[in-house]
């Protein structure tokens, strides 16, 4: 049987004036299990403390309920000072008589009687209250950053900074992401590789960073503060220690027919190659399905050719298993393809290109070497149409039903840039909306318009054709105009709707991190919580939490960096001790506790059973405490309720509906 | 049935002989050729086998008990159709070991209900044989011959499918008879467009029937925790009997929703009712239910969710037309 | 009460109300309707649980074994729930034993779920006194009253 | 026609069509895409926008329910599943079907009939002027 201390705040007159403090005090004595009873000016002030912590000590007292405002107001107050008087904080619980009483109630005795009911409602929890201790567990202090685009990059750099280890696993042989590949960067039109590599080169060589490239994450385990992840470092066939990045084999390579990825397969490229002059790190890999000497054993110039004797044919794939306390997801994103849009000819003509592709025909270090010309013929078009919302906004399930955000801007982008450098060239760019929100994009829309003379029309394309004399004919509607036309074009560009990277569904899985539809990751809260996932420890950083530009990444980068800072910084973690239990004696493992778990927080255990009558080795639940939130949906999912959620048990909820319902004056 | 029950015997035979199991889950004949039960079949003695018109009973849920121990070998087990939902459901929640299990799926051309018959008014039944569809009822006022598709049992009228499910082998199972016609949901829009008073009403005269006896949860593949929140005096909500009406209420209101979404609709509950209590349509409303408001999904209905979902509200805007 | 039955029997009728409430939205608009001075019926007693996630059906039953004339269930905002997902479930959960109740003739008007937002104290207030309002239109539970452990 | 009987037909256009105009997010590219826009006065967008704002009666009076060729582009284009050439054709409907009998009977056919015909084009007049 519990000892129990009643304490009934005046708050004052907030709670006195309309509530019979007294009477709420003496009436609460007469209840099971309450030894004592008393009311106070202020009992949050420390005399009205120190008035419970030498009842406590004077009665003995196993726990108390304090009639005061709300628990969210002073819940952690009275712990402490329970605490600080030798019981148990999770002894304590608060009726709330202010917001949830005096303060709506005028009448005097109904509010006196609401304020019994919930102080007895109180008591009778208390009766059922056991001491809970707050779970510990230690943070490895590294954190695990997952893509080396310029999220990643951002991220790692700033952890490091702050003087933690962070290891970033790139599935590319380089870092760099898509940032590396574009020309130049909205609004300002700085270069993109400017601005970028100089961030490369410091996260390979700052001390706290380990990059490892051409590396997938296999396996993740554990949770906050103690992930293992085992990494799988594919194999170059290029030992990374000895090559010093000469370039003398992919020089010698006989083999041209790859496609070279980073120039969006507008050239070819060796089978050993490095993607590209700045690529980081700079070693080549050689791709075994292009490789000679990997199809037909003979070749092997590469490995002659080397003069550091790098080349190493028998390479195999690498594990790495690490620990960690916090992982960022940056996965990025990709763009769709366009098989489900034949209209606009992108498979049948050459000339039909992505915006992907403009930005590496545009690009100085592009197949083209900057110089601006089309693919089929190598001339430098007159016409070039731009297509916006190619695949944005479908509902129709061929493309993605989200705004892919960064579409109008780099379009607007490369329309200006095709306008500045060559002026005899007309540019159209059909679009549904242009959406500029953002700090100077609308100038910056407004000024390809006014400024570079950019022909707009507010219409779609309805098809691209080849009118047989090299020219694409482009037909779409101007609604404005109320016309349909057909404009002579040498070049086609689409802006292609964005995607979620193909890695993220799987790394998703691995992490037991929610996602959307879309492959995107949710956040832990989509206002206050943004660069968090719902699953404690996991970070989100850049577009593979939705569509975002360049500015928004490294913003949201530098977030999540500050979040994970803020998880390492800390030696032990506590957690909440009012999680979910399972009661393995009556625990069936059917596993449908574990698939209503927001957090991933239960696994089963052959683990063996003894009620003392029965012993058997049986599959059960067994809740990680460090990741279980509190929230009671395995309680309600699990049949025989063996499931329970500490601090809020089943029977101490029948107790306080018990009490609330008895009748009055029983 | 004759026929096919040895040939089901050749099979467990050959099974045996090439060692794929150690015993059998099947029917033992009883006094009376009305009354088999499910029985193990040990060491190959097969003498009191049969798989008659009167083995309705769903042998899935023995494999919980029969499965534990890995030293025992496998055991066959002999399913008919709607048994297969059950066996698949408790291998699905972890509740048997598959491993140690051999699943064999038997032709069912629908059970019969041995009360139906003695409703009739056929009196002192000593044998009963089977010709195709004709029971030949031998008593102790002489022979007569019924028509099996009239007493066929309630979950037998509505048979939905012929599927199996997560067998192992699937023996003679082209011999099945037709899926049921009627619409399993009938029963339950019949109670649906009674007034509120009407239901409380016709649910109140069911319910007070119950004894808590506890077969409609032992027989229910659903129902296989290993000990009822019901039982465990921890719970507090504990009860043995029912004290009063309401908590006759209460045991049948959460055991509906206990196997909400996971309810297989093998009618086993109200064939196990020895006050015959129509507990299937409590199940079946929910299965209704769901298949309304969420379609068919992959996953139990409680254990997961769409962010378009209907409220609740819904309940009480459905249930305007009829008050 | 025994000394003035006929003084209790004509008062009012007052019904036992109890208002389940998520810890992070809805007892926070519970707060803010008290710090707002926002009243509403003396009638509505809150309990509180973590999410609306944690209601188990069987309290709701109980409270009304227990006497209550009406059970409300209010959680976050679907979407916006501090656990993510839990208030889904909540809302299946409760559609379907709501249903049930309804199936079975019992008065469903006597349940409800709400959604209210840390920041809907207005809404707070509103909803329980409509609740309370309508659960007095009802009277005593009597469907779940007569079955009521007396 | 009055204000209210307009309504009421384009109403009745949205039924038979099944076509739901709030989803159109008005991009244009169902008439970017038709092959006979400049054959048609009022063009697939603008069957789908007026329609939805209550204005049936200049497309019902216009020529352009006659030229459109019912080959279903602006459908499979739209990315909003708007089914523009749907409206069209009840649009159409309402215009035909108080006149009542067939415009276009099998026996005219032979008579109309040449080399360079395709079928798909007789397929659809027997669509669009038959009942």
């Amino acid at each position: 049987m519990q000892r129990i201390g009643v304490f009934v705040c005046w708050c004052g007159s907030n709670i006195a004036a309309t509530v019979d403090v007294k009477k709420v005090a003496e009436e609460l004595k007469s209840e099971p299990g309450v030894v004592y009873s008393a009311d106070y000016q202020y009992m949050c002030s420390e005399n009205g403390q120190n008035l419970i912590k030498s009842a406590i000590k004077d009665y003995s007292l196993t726990g108390i309920v304090v009639c005061s405002c709300s628990p969210r107001m002073h819940e952690a107050t009275f712990r402490k000072t329970a605490s600080e008087a030798g019981i148990n904080p999770y002894m304590v619980e608060i009726a709330n008589i202010r917001e949830q009483c005096s303060w709506i109630h005028k009448d005097m005795a109904t509010a006196t009687q609401k304020a019994i009911i919930l102080g007895r409602a109180a008591v009778a929890k208390v009766n059922l209250n056991t001491p809970l201790t707050e779970g510990e567990s230690p943070v490895v202090k590294r954190a695990l950053v997952i893509g080396g685009g310029i999220a990643g990059i951002q991220t790692a750099l700033d952890i490091a900074d702050a003087g933690y280890k962070v290891d970033i696993v790139e599935k590319k042989p380089t870092i760099g992401g898509k940032m590396a590949q574009l020309d130049k960067t909205f609004p300002t039109l700085d270069c993109a590789a400017c601005i970028l590599t100089p961030k490369m080169v410091e996260a390979a060589q700052h001390e706290n960073i380990t990059l490892y490239t051409y590396s997938e994450v296999e396996e993740v385990k554990g949770y906050v503060g103690n992930f293992d992840v085992k990494i799988r470092k594919k194999a170059r066939y290029v030992n990374e220690n000895l090559c010093t990045g000469c370039g003398e084999c992919t020089s010698k390579c006989p083999s041209r027919k790859g496609l070279n990825e980073f120039n969006m397969g507008l050239d070819g490229r060796g089978a050993i190659y490095i993607p590209f002059a700045q690529a980081i790190p700079n070693v080549p890999v050689i791709d075994t399905a292009q490789c000679i000497k990997f199809k037909t054993g003979k070749c092997g110039l590469c490995q002659m050719n080397c003069p550091s004797k790098a080349v190493d044919f028998s390479q195999k794939d690498e594990f790495i298993d690490e620990k960690y306390g916090a992982i960022v997801v940056a996965t990025g994103f990709d763009i769709i393809t366009l098989e489900n849009y034949e209209e606009y000819g992108y498979s049948m003509y050459k000339d039909v290109v992505t915006s992907l592709e403009f930005e590496r025909l545009m690009n100085a270090a592009g197949p083209s070497k900057g110089h601006l010309e089309r693919p089929s013929d190598h001339k430098q078009p007159k016409t070039i149409v731009f297509v916006q919302c190619v695949g944005s906004r479908d509902t129709t399930g061929c493309g993605k039903e989200y705004c892919s955000k960064i579409c109008c801007m780099y379009t607007a982008k490369h329309a200006m840039l095709t306008r500045e450098k060559y002026p005899d060239t007309e540019v159209y760019v059909f679009y549904i909306d242009v959406r500029t929100p953002g700090k100077n994009f609308d100038e910056f829309y407004r000024r390809a318009v006014e400024q570079y003379g950019v022909h707009y029309i507010k219409g779609m394309v309805g098809k691209v054709y080849d009118d047989g004399q090299g020219h694409l004919m482009v037909r779409g509607s101007d609604l404005l105009a109320n016309e349909q036309l057909t404009i002579k074009a040498d070049m086609v560009v689409l802006a292609a709707a964005t995607k979620a990277d193909e890695s993220a569904r799987k790394l998703g899985t691995m992490l037991t991190a929610s996602m959307d539809t879309n492959d995107f990751f949710t956040e832990a809260h989509p206002k206050l919580r943004p660069v968090e996932s719902p699953t404690a420890g996991v970070f989100l950083s850049g577009f593979c939490q939705g569509p975002k530009d360049i500015p928004e990444t490294v913003a949201q980068a530098g977030a999540a960096a500050a979040k994970v800072i803020g998880l390492l910084a800390k030696n032990k973690l506590k957690s909440n001790p009012c999680v979910a239990r399972a009661d393995s004696l009556i625990c069936s493992g059917c596993s449908n506790c574990e698939k209503v778990c927001p957090f991933g927080a239960i696994t089963y255990a052959e683990t063996d059973v003894n009620d003392g009558t029965v012993r058997e080795k049986r599959r059960v639940a067994v809740v990680n405490e460090a990741v279980c939130k509190g929230c009671g949906a395995c309680t309600v999912a699990c049949p025989s309720g063996a499931m329970d959620l500490k601090g809020f048990t089943n029977k101490q909820i029948f107790a306080e509906v018990d009490a609330i319902c008895r009748q009055t004056g029983e | 049935m004759q026929m096919i029950a040895e040939k089901i015997k050749e099979k467990i035979k050959e099974l045996t002989e090439n060692g794929k199991i150690s015993r059998v889950m099947g029917w033992k004949k009883g006094l009376y050729g009305y009354d088999s039960e499910p029985f193990v079949f040990e060491n190959g003695d097969l003498r009191d086998f049969t798989y008659d018109a009167f083995s309705g009973a769903n042998l899935c849920k023995y494999m919980i008990a029969q499965s534990k121990n890995d030293g025992d070998g496998k055991i066959l087990v002999l399913l008919k159709p709607c048994d297969t939902w059950g066996f698949e459901l408790l291998d699905k929640e972890h509740r048997i070991k598959r491993e140690n299990i051999y699943a064999l799926g038997i032709p069912c051309g629908g059970m019969v209900d041995i009360e139906k018959i003695k409703k009739s008014g056929v009196k002192g039944i000593t044998e009963i044989s089977e010709k195709e569809d004709t029971l030949i009822l031998k008593t102790m006022y002489g022979e007569k011959e019924v028509n099996k598709k009239d007493y066929l049992l309630d979950k037998c009228l509505v048979c939905s499918s012929k599927e199996y499910k997560d067998c192992d082998e699937l023996f003679m199972t082209d011999l099945c008879g037709d899926t049921a016609e009627y619409d399993r949901f009938e029963e339950v829009e019949k109670l649906e467009k009674l007034s509120s008073s009407e239901k409380f009403e016709f649910w109140r005269s069911q319910l007070e029937k119950c004894i808590r006896c506890n077969a409609c949860r032992n027989v229910c593949p659903a129902c296989s925790c290993v000990k009822c929140v019901f039982d465990n005096d921890n719970s507090g909500v504990a009860a043995k009997a029912n004290a009063n009406d309401f908590e006759e209420n209460l045991f049948h209101i959460i055991r509906a929703f206990h196997v909400c979404g996971r309810c297989v609709d093998c009618g086993e509950c109200s064939r196990v009712c020895p006050q015959n209590i129509p507990l299937h349509l409590l199940n079946r409303k929910y299965i209704k239910d769901i298949k309304e408001l969420y379609g068919d999904e992959d996953e139990a209905a409680l254990l997961t969710f769409t962010t378009e979902d209907k409220e609740p509200s819904v309940v009480y805007e459905r249930g305007k037309n009829n008050v | 009460m025994q000394t003035d039955r006929g003084v209790t029997a004509e008062k009012e009728f007052q019904p036992k109300i109890i208002a389940f409430c998520c810890n992070w939205c809805s007892y926070a608009g519970a707060d803010l309707a008290g710090s707002g001075r926002l009243s509403y019926s003396a009638d509505v007693k809150i309990i509180r649980v973590p999410c609306s996630c944690r209601i188990n059906p069987m309290f709701i039953l109980r409270a009304f074994q227990k006497g209550a004339d009406g059970v409300i269930l209010a959680g976050c905002h679907p979407g916006d729930c501090h656990y993510s997902t839990g208030n889904y479930f909540t809302r299946r959960r409760m559609t379907l034993l709501f249903s049930m109740l309804d199936y079975m003739g019992i008065e469903k008007e006597r349940t409800r779920v709400e959604w209210i937002s840390a920041a809907e104290g207005a809404k707070f207030s509103a909803t329980m006194n409509e609740f309370a309002g309508e659960i007095k239109k009802l009277g005593r539970s009597k469907r779940l009253g007569d079955l009521r452990c007396r | 026609m009055t204000e209210n009987e307009e309504k009421k037909l384009c109403a009745e256009a949205l039924i038979i069509s099944g076509v739901k105009p709030e989803k159109c997010m008005k991009c244009g590219k169902c008439s970017g895409a038709c092959p006979s826009y400049d054959e048609m006065e009022y063009h697939p967008h603008q069957f789908v926008d007026m329609v939805s704002k209550g204005q049936i009666k200049k497309l019902m009076e216009s020529a352009s329910i006659y030229k459109c060729l019912s080959c279903f582009v602006c459908v499979e284009r739209c990315p909003r599943n708007v089914m523009p050439a749907n409206i069209i054709e009840a649009v159409r409907a309402l215009q035909e079907r108080p006149q009542g009998t067939d415009r276009l009977t099998p026996d005219e056919v032979k008579n109309i009939l040449d080399d360079d015909t395709p079928q798909q084009l007789l397929m659809a007049a027997f669509r669009k002027y038959s009942r």
